[in-house]
């Protein structure tokens, strides 16, 4: 799985290339830098990629549908983005860290969350969804490329704890705008720290064209900071693992960041309260479906013979049984007990707090006694 | 008179603003081609064009520090920060380069900045989606700052700002952008009430109740119910946060003898702190009750499904009428 | 027991944190090679390497962002901000990131987070080096803030918040950084005084007069000054800004009836207003006058050689005691 | 003066480059494409360059000494980076606007700032020097990098306004790691503004080497934004001046930024208040003493004929001159009323503010009134 020791990492950097493994029409190309990366993915497990994009796609779409129903509040989706998650997330070991923002459910899926942690916040039911150590990935962040710093600190951490653990910080084309990035790029390269900075050039901030951020690739912004850049077809799930993979092995080996752009694209909307229509056009859409990251695999793995009926037919029963268990999920989700509020603010005892979680306590508790005479409750339901 | 949402409200004044000085820009994320994510630009850069109507890069300090750039040129530009949590990346901009340029140079430089704010909670939205960060702006010397209430104050304050020489931080309550309200786009500026002037909006005799924005709504609908209830509550929308109209709050409380202010940011000091503290100086001999504060607890902004146990409600803000009034009330018996 | 200064004490302070955790580690501008500009981490590079104290590039937003990614792992950072002026670029990772990861961890990721601030002014420095900004971070939930005002309390206290699982600004009374004190280094922390606990350090009956930092050697001055007056003044140093320990201050104004309040920021929306509202809302009965705030102006930090009629000095303070006591001062007969 | 009527100014872009038109031992290189842009510097100008060096170099020594004799409350010497403040202010166009951070002493006196202007900030006795729009300078900056994007913000305006006037933006080596100078690069790559970042690289950020900030050469950085980068000997005043030229070419030509890293040297302390021995050795200094930028000039105009001891005689002349005027100026600087603190806090009226500045005038004047009763002064001087 890691050919590092046979082969020399190589310092990796591609970033006015278009690198690819597999085109959109199914084709494996050659890359003799990247294929010794991938060496170990048969059939079967490009059959399990398949798999997992064909399931979290799926969570997609039913967390949108969930959404409609009004289940949820707001959900924003990956849809297009699956090889570009999928085939980074896949690359990570259990010790490593992940820092994302709020669209890489996908990420979370393989980290091993499960379906009620996945949609908790987005119902407004928590304020999280998951504990970031059994996952070993953070809280996701809705702060513009806040994260890219959090990563990075953590990897100075692993570092000076001699561990050869790496932290990946996921983040849009966007947020490349925002100085936390940067000088996540900055602090990377002064400690050499094992974080690998995978940016999701998904062609659109919200309404915001990627030119508007930058007119050039954005894995160029890397070299300027001394960190070396790679631009990958963001929608070729083998050309992703095998860069993430690399980068990674670079960052365990001591020899620090890496930045990767995924040039991908959002299929849906940015979140379920946007109305792409108003700023981008059919046709460019149609020309990314033609790109679609799940086809791409299933015409691979036709080509190389498999049994792409079986293939799709396995992947398809097992989105049917998440979906389920997704929809069994949200209604398992409780409401939060209003004095929850209070809880967490603070690790230590804090005696402000204390004193207005008591008030409010004791304010609830004149409507728990219904009959009793202090009741206000005169405006009803506001 | 023409009614408008708020929200359309502010994009009139906008328009208005536009129109009336080629010197006015509007700058921020997706406020061009989209019309904002609350449509408040809506129409705006089809209308004004992509040099008066600017979409920029991903990034709040960027966006206010080049308003700085183009402040010091002549301009006085328009920032929209698309949410109040995402207003803390420019905060350095702000509160050392927007809040002190006119002072450090002595005058000479102007800082005609208007930085709008969709603020407040109450929508059901995500995580830094809800915050009413005022405080910190309103402690920071250097700065105006505005919080409007209903779509005839939008429209006419936020020319107001903008033609104001000074930075004026512009909070718009977002959760009321839908209410419509009568608005007369044809009065001229001069005719208006002054940005730093608050409005007594409900007139009452034993309880002053100061607010500003989205808790005007309720402050008037608590005085409504208080009503029923025997209870006389004047209801002053502050409009200004900085500086505060303090005399027309102090004359109401010189009169009712009590007074209560809620807004939704945390307590620890907040705007409530400002009032009371304020309203105490002033009118010491005439209070019968210590000035009560209903405000949001202090803790970040919770999740959707617990706003509603964090904001300042109708109910909440009766529990406090009933406090300064030494009724029965949630504290009665806790020890001070 | 030895005599250190007030920075000697911070500086053995940490030391002995950095001795006795080995998930402690220094991050800050210049603060390894040079020993910060203060010098208050001289010769812990030198001692415990350049892993545990660190030379960061210059960019307050990394270094208090980093340490959110170190805090995730287990370790314990404590971030120097060199001036008090440029804690505003790292706002956003304080606020939103520092302040709240706990609340929406739901407590499972701590932030254990030191922010060291030398603050306040009285020393002839330039633009952005006299600032007071603890109102900004006590108006915040999820954060504790400190100040620390002699070297005995100084020593304890950076100790204590490093030891804290919750994040704390933790202000440095720069002007004090050379006054000397007595510091007991054998003591064990078990038995210090908390964190958040106010000492009263001069005992008064007829004006309590409450402060922190920098001002609580100005504020025992005026105490002495006042007692050759025939008034007799408590102090209290308030120590914790967040949460305030009002029960040690309401004590105090029970029994004096009094209440004047003094810091450095501006007097909008700053702790004083926090102060004056929350015992009024706790002394009301007791109040025989209404708190009275002496402040710096609500303007920007002025220059050197107008700073002294910024600050309060011990002038200003008297000026207020004899407001709170309905003597003659600069404000009679100026209408409220 | 601006060859651009006949040369394409081209991208100039070399980053990786040191560009030298004068070596340290006063030979003249040739560079066919920076000669053309100062080709009118012949003996006379560069004797005025000379000239110019030499002044602001005794401004600062005589600065230093008013802070050392407590004339001054802090000064931040700017000795050994005379040629690439001279070289690029006197690039500038009346009708261009500088923003500087607090060392570019030289840069303001060409901009004609005069002596008791720029020594009011530094005596505590004024928050700024001078009116920025009587000499197209801003007010210097203290937060690290902030300028940059207020740069930015005025050439969009410029380009806005349809004019051809450049914003230049000053800042050093360690600002580079702030994020609002890399976001300066965003929106000047963005929005195609007419700005010159120069990047004064001195080796030191108060105690940190530039590696801290960059193990790369800073000029590289532009690049990654899409900005051309070029890194120029910053002891070079003849380099510097053709670099800032063409950069202010490009810009006027609606061609947008250009990022400038100038390699010089900070030979004295951070400021009056540093004592750089405890973080630098005297090696390094002598080094740099042997790549002088005076002395260079000096050397370049002996070898092409001209009367040096002329040159010098005169230039010690004007240095002498602008000397006593200095000390002139010191004296004349009067102390600030003690209510101006009040002043230009707003430039409306401002009810809160104008009721504390009422109250202060109340209170000052019971000390006035030396005799009335209520005068408390009981504390004293504090
Ligand atoms: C600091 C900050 N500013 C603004 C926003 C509002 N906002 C949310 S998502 C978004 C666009 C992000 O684009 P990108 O980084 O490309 O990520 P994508 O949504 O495409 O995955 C914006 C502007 C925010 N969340 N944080
Ligand atoms: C935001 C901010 N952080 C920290 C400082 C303190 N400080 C003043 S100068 C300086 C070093 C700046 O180095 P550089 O950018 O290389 O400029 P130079 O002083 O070398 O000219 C620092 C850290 C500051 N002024 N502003
Ligand atoms: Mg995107
Ligand atoms: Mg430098």
């Amino acid at each position: 799985m890691t050919p590092s020791d046979r082969h020399a990492t190589g310092l990796l950097t591609r970033p006015d290339e278009f690198v690819q493994l597999i085109t959109p029409t199914g084709e494996r190309r050659s890359d003799p830098e990247l294929d010794p990366w991938v060496a170990d993915i048969d059939t079967d497990a490009l059959s399990a990629l398949h798999r997992d994009m064909v399931v979290v796609r799926r969570l997609d779409t039913e967390a949108t549908a969930l959404q409609r129903q009004g289940q949820l509040g707001l959900w924003p989706p990956l849809s297009g983005q699956e090889a570009a998650q999928i085939g980074s997330a896949r690359a990570l070991r259990e010790d490593d860290f992940a820092f994302s923002s709020y669209r890489e459910h996908a990420v979370a899926w393989v980290r091993g969350v499960g379906p009620a942690d996945l949609l908790r916040v987005w119902r407004g039911a928590a304020a999280s969804g998951w504990n970031p150590y059994e996952h070993g990935m953070a809280v996701p962040q809705i702060i513009i490329g806040a994260q890219a710093l959090h990563a990075t600190g953590w990897a100075m951490g692993a570092r000076w704890d001699d561990t050869d653990a790496a932290a990946v910080a996921y983040f849009g084309d966007g947020a490349t705008s925002e100085g936390d990035v940067n000088e996540a790029l900055v602090f990377a390269a002064s400690f050499d720290a094992p974080v690998v900075f995978f940016c999701q050039n998904n062609q659109w901030a919200i309404s915001e064209p990627v030119g508007l951020q930058s007119r050039q690739p954005l894995a160029r912004r890397a070299d300027g900071f001394g960190i070396p850049g790679v631009r990958v077809d963001g929608n070729d799930v083998l050309a992703v693992m095998a860069t993430t993979r690399i980068a990674l092995d670079r960052a365990r080996r001591g020899e620090g960041p890496t930045f990767i752009e995924a040039v991908t694209y959002r299929m849906g909307p940015h979140t379920t309260a946007d109305d792409p229509k108003r700023y981008r056009g059919e046709d460019e859409l149609a020309e990314w479906r033609g790109r679609d990251p799940i086809a791409r695999v299933a015409a691979l793995l036709a080509a190389s013979g498999a049994d792409v009926a079986a293939v799709e037919r396995e992947a398809g029963e097992e989105a049917d049984r998440m979906a389920a268990d997704l929809r069994t999920a949200i209604t398992s989700i409780a409401d939060p007990e209003p004095l929850s509020v209070f809880d967490h603010v603070y690790a230590e005892p804090h005696a402000h707090l204390d004193r207005q979680r008591e008030h409010y306590t004791r304010y609830l508790g004149q409507f728990d006694d219904a009959a009793g005479a202090a009741a206000p409750a005169r405006g009803g339901s506001r | 008179m023409t009614t408008l949402t708020l929200g359309g409200a502010l994009n009139a004044g906008l328009r208005r603003s536009l129109a009336g000085d080629d010197k006015v820009v509007l700058l921020g994320e997706d406020i061009g081609t989209l019309g904002g994510v609350f449509r408040i630009t809506d129409g705006l850069k089809a209308e004004f064009g992509a040099h008066r109507v600017v979409d920029t890069p991903l990034s709040e300090a960027g966006i206010v520090g080049t308003a700085v750039g183009l402040a010091y040129r002549g301009y006085r530009p328009v920032v929209e920060i698309q949410f109040d949590g995402f207003i803390y990346p420019g905060f350095d901009q702000i509160v050392a380069q927007v809040a002190k340029l006119h002072y450090r140079s002595h005058g000479n430089v102007r800082m005609p900045i208007t930085i709008r704010v969709p603020f407040g909670g109450g929508i059901g939205a995500a995580e830094h989606h809800s915050e009413s960060p005022e405080a910190y702006f309103a402690h920071t010397a250097g700065l105006r700052v505005v919080a409007c209430s209903d779509a005839a104050d939008a429209y006419v304050m936020i020319q107001q700002a903008i033609a104001s020489d000074d930075p004026v931080l512009f909070f718009e309550p977002k959760r009321r952008y839908h209410v419509k309200g009568e608005v007369d786009e044809t009065a001229s500026l001069a005719d208006a009430k002054p940005m730093g002037v608050a409005s007594v909006v409900a007139s009452g005799t034993d309880v002053t109740l100061v607010t500003y924005g989205a808790l005007v709504q309720t402050a008037r609908d608590a005085a409504t119910a208080a009503r029923e209830d025997g209870v006389s509550i004047e209801v002053i929308d502050l409009r200004s946060l900085s500086p505060m109209d303090l005399s027309t709050v102090a004359a109401s409380v010189r009169r009712t003898g009590r007074l209560v202010i809620t807004h939704e940011a945390g307590q620890q000091v907040g705007l409530g702190a400002e009032i009371a503290a304020s309203i105490t100086e002033r009118c010491f001999e005439f209070l019968e009750a210590a000035p009560v504060r209903i405000t949001g607890h202090d803790i970040p902004y919770p999740p959707a499904k617990l706003e509603r146990h964090h904001l300042p409600d109708l109910d909440r803000i009766l529990d406090g009428v009933d406090r300064v009034l030494g009724r029965p009330n949630s504290l009665s018996g806790v020890e001070a």
